[in-house]
């Protein structure tokens, strides 16, 4: 599963793109186990109010399927324009 | 109709006379362009980063250009929005709609602006004496964005 | 803040550049442009005429400027409105305003230019195959200047 | 009296700018006056509800008071933009 990690999340997980191995069935349960591994994920992951999820550049929320999924983004709210 | 993503600065006369240059039906035009502005949450700004989703912002901006077309009859629009190291007075974003009348431009630039600030993947890190910080998401942005979905 | 009728065309980059380059506090410009069609009561244009009264258009104009910065909390505004001979695709009016933020840009804009159509100064005449004729008022131009009527 | 003529108006009266000897009180009575002076009048005002008025570069109606003023302008409505 390829993750990637913008902005604020990208600063403290420490890269804005990795491979994760990983069974996890729905984005909530990824982010659980992720935030078990290492205190980067689980700094990052801390406030999930504040965080926003697209599933292969959809965006969707913590409790999508990651069923047959290819990408999971996480990223604050957008603030272009 | 066309989005681009760019380091580079725009020429808002360029952009309009790309427009124009091969029809002459259109009648009035509407721009949009954000600034870098020199304050943010109460403090002096000095630079600021924006950090996009390469690939991802296109389809976005795409999808903001396609929705506007389909609302109000234009005969062109255009946006162009610059990632990367900006200073204040630095132009950001463009927007530009064409249409025979007035009305339907300053509500479709209007309409793609509000669009554009909650739902283009683009971060703002501002540079301040206090140090760099991530620009927080403003509730007045998702509030002028929900009001497009009234009937 | 100012004015400008003249035969001369403008250029909106150039424009804008004059506004903000002595400030930095500015978040948002809209521009609007008026541009000559080439379609008019149902007749191809082949050109136009823009006839004005000297002295009182810029007289209008400065007072439409000074009511809309009395509504919105503006950093600059511009008006340019050309008059003479013009033809199909060439630039008739600008209007800027600039706000630190988005909303107030393009409401004064629109202002701006809902009470320029009725309220300054000039006539159009349109070149058609028929022959030329005097372009009448819209009604739809007086509907949209009293909307700021309401409270 | 200066009396200013725009558009058609300037066009059927054969002038811009004039200055007309009256001793009208109001524009409804130039208007009248004029118009019995000449055919090229009478073509001008035959629809009055198509003529805007200003006394002294100021908006008014026809019924205005012309009682120390100094310049009349008669045109169509307004077609800037």
């Amino acid at each position: 599963m390829k993750v990637l990690y913008f902005a604020w999340l990208r600063e403290r997980i420490g890269t804005g793109s990795e491979e994760v191995e990983t069974n996890a069935s729905t984005v909530a349960k990824l982010v659980a186990e992720l935030t078990s591994r290492e205190d980067r994920y689980a700094a990052a992951f801390a406030d999930m109010s504040a965080v926003r999820v697209a599933v292969d550049q959809t965006m969707t929320d913590i409790d999508a399927s990651l069923t047959g999924a290819a990408e999971v983004a996480f990223f604050p709210p957008m603030t272009g324009g | 109709m066309s989005v681009s993503v760019q380091i580079e600065d725009f020429d808002i006369s360029q952009e309009i006379g790309t427009l124009k240059a091969v029809r002459t039906d259109i009648g009035a035009v509407v721009t949009f362009t954000g600034l870098v502005r020199d304050m943010g949450g109460g403090q002096p700004v000095s630079a600021m980063e924006l950090e996009h989703w390469p690939g991802m912002t296109e389809q976005a901006l795409e999808e903001i250009e396609t929705q506007a077309r389909q609302r109000w009859s234009l005969k062109a629009t255009r946006i162009v929005h610059r990632y990367g190291a900006l200073k204040p007075g630095d132009q950001i974003v463009l927007v530009i709609a064409a249409s025979p009348h007035r009305g339907a431009a300053f509500e479709a630039a209007e309409f793609m602006m509000d669009f554009l600030k909650t739902r283009a993947p683009f971060w703002k890190k501002e540079t301040t004496p206090q140090g760099a910080r991530w620009v927080d998401a403003r509730d007045a942005d998702d509030t002028a964005q929900a009001r497009w979905d009234q009937p």
